[in-house]
């Protein structure tokens, strides 16, 4: 499964784009996923949403195989 | 005429057509807002801000709040551009315009509207300091759905 | 660069020009004000709006209240421009902009000056109404001085 | 002297300039003298300000005679 990065997030992972190994589980299991693959973006993790086919998505909520993800961290825009 | 006008641009807002759009002939009321680039905050010195956004997000979000404002402000009509890529100082980032009848309420709608799009929606801002340094924005505030 | 710009026309409002007079290094908040002539309100048609003034003391009315908005609410830079003679339905009898480092400010100081100046500058309107009958109107208020 | 009128002011008195017997005396004076002179004037008198050389005027200010004097009716600018 692909997860988008951007911003901090793409800068700490040093790539736009992290490809995780998945078949199903929550959020919350994607996001410990994630910080297996990449410790670097673990602060940032932490802070940040989780969108799911550009919806934000709870820590409880299920994430399919083929969904479309992205790391959303602290907004600054304006 | 819809009431609401959102957009992501990565060239310069053309802020007259962003005022312009909000025209109607029973609003007496408009208020442009313009958040551009700083080149100057105290004595620190940014040469310039770089945006980027997840867009398909961003574009849903600033046409949801829009539209909220547009209700809770009785508005009659409202425009939203934001602009990504690089803004150079003293060039606007952001350009939302708001119309209605009375100006309490075009005033009102502009300010929480410029409030929530810093708030809500999933856009970030990179700062390159007078040295060339770069930095992303991600206040300590959490993103709130 | 002078604060404080403001004038009566009797022509069109430029008021990208009004917008861009704030424009300042310094000043990351921008807003711009048109107070345009309602062709509906309600069910009521106005054909126009003519304005009139008390041109020396409506100058020097606008500059005091213009320095103090700056003063006030820590503006960059404030401009204001009033129309006088007729204004057709759509375009603009009075334009306020204001600059300041963040958007309260520049909010704030915009309002409070566009409160001011309805209530403080010797300017009249005339209203007409759609079978042709014109109206001054003057509100039950006293002009405070 | 030379009294500006404006607005409803000037509608009312079918004019836009009355020209006052004056020698000297108060804002009040004034007041007196412009309803004697054209009593159309008197309502919107009663609610506007005169101002004299350009600023505001008390009532209980005086008045010389080569003043340059403005009624000033509520406004409705904006």
């Amino acid at each position: 499964m692909h997860v988008s990065l951007f911003a901090g997030m793409a800068e700490a992972a040093g790539r736009r784009r992290l490809d995780v190994a998945w078949q199903e589980g929550t959020v919350a299991d994607l996001r410990a996923a994630l910080a297996r693959q990449c410790p670097a973006v673990v602060p940032l993790l932490g802070r940040s949403a989780i969108a799911v086919d550009g919806r934000y998505a709870a820590d409880t909520a299920a994430v399919s195989a083929g969904a479309d993800v992205a790391v959303i961290p602290p907004v600054s825009g304006g | 005429m819809t009431a609401v006008r959102c957009g992501l641009v990565h060239d310069p807002i053309d802020t007259a057509a962003v005022l312009a759009d909000v025209g109607r002939a029973g609003a007496g009321a408009n208020v442009l807002f313009l958040g551009t680039t700083r080149g100057l905050t105290g004595d620190v010195v940014t040469r310039g801000l770089e945006y980027e956004a997840h867009e398909p997000l961003a574009e849903a979000r600033m046409r949801g709040l829009a539209e909220e404002a547009v209700k809770t402000f009785g508005l009659t009509a409202c425009a939203v551009v934001h602009r990504l890529g690089s803004v150079p100082v003293g060039e606007a980032s952001v350009a939302v315009a708001t119309s209605a009848p009375h100006r309490r309420e075009a005033f009102a709608g502009a300010e929480w509207l410029m409030e929530r799009i810093k708030r809500a929606v999933p856009i970030w801002k990179c700062e390159e300091a007078e040295d060339g340094s770069r930095t992303w924005v991600h206040p300590d505030a959490e993103p709130g759905p």
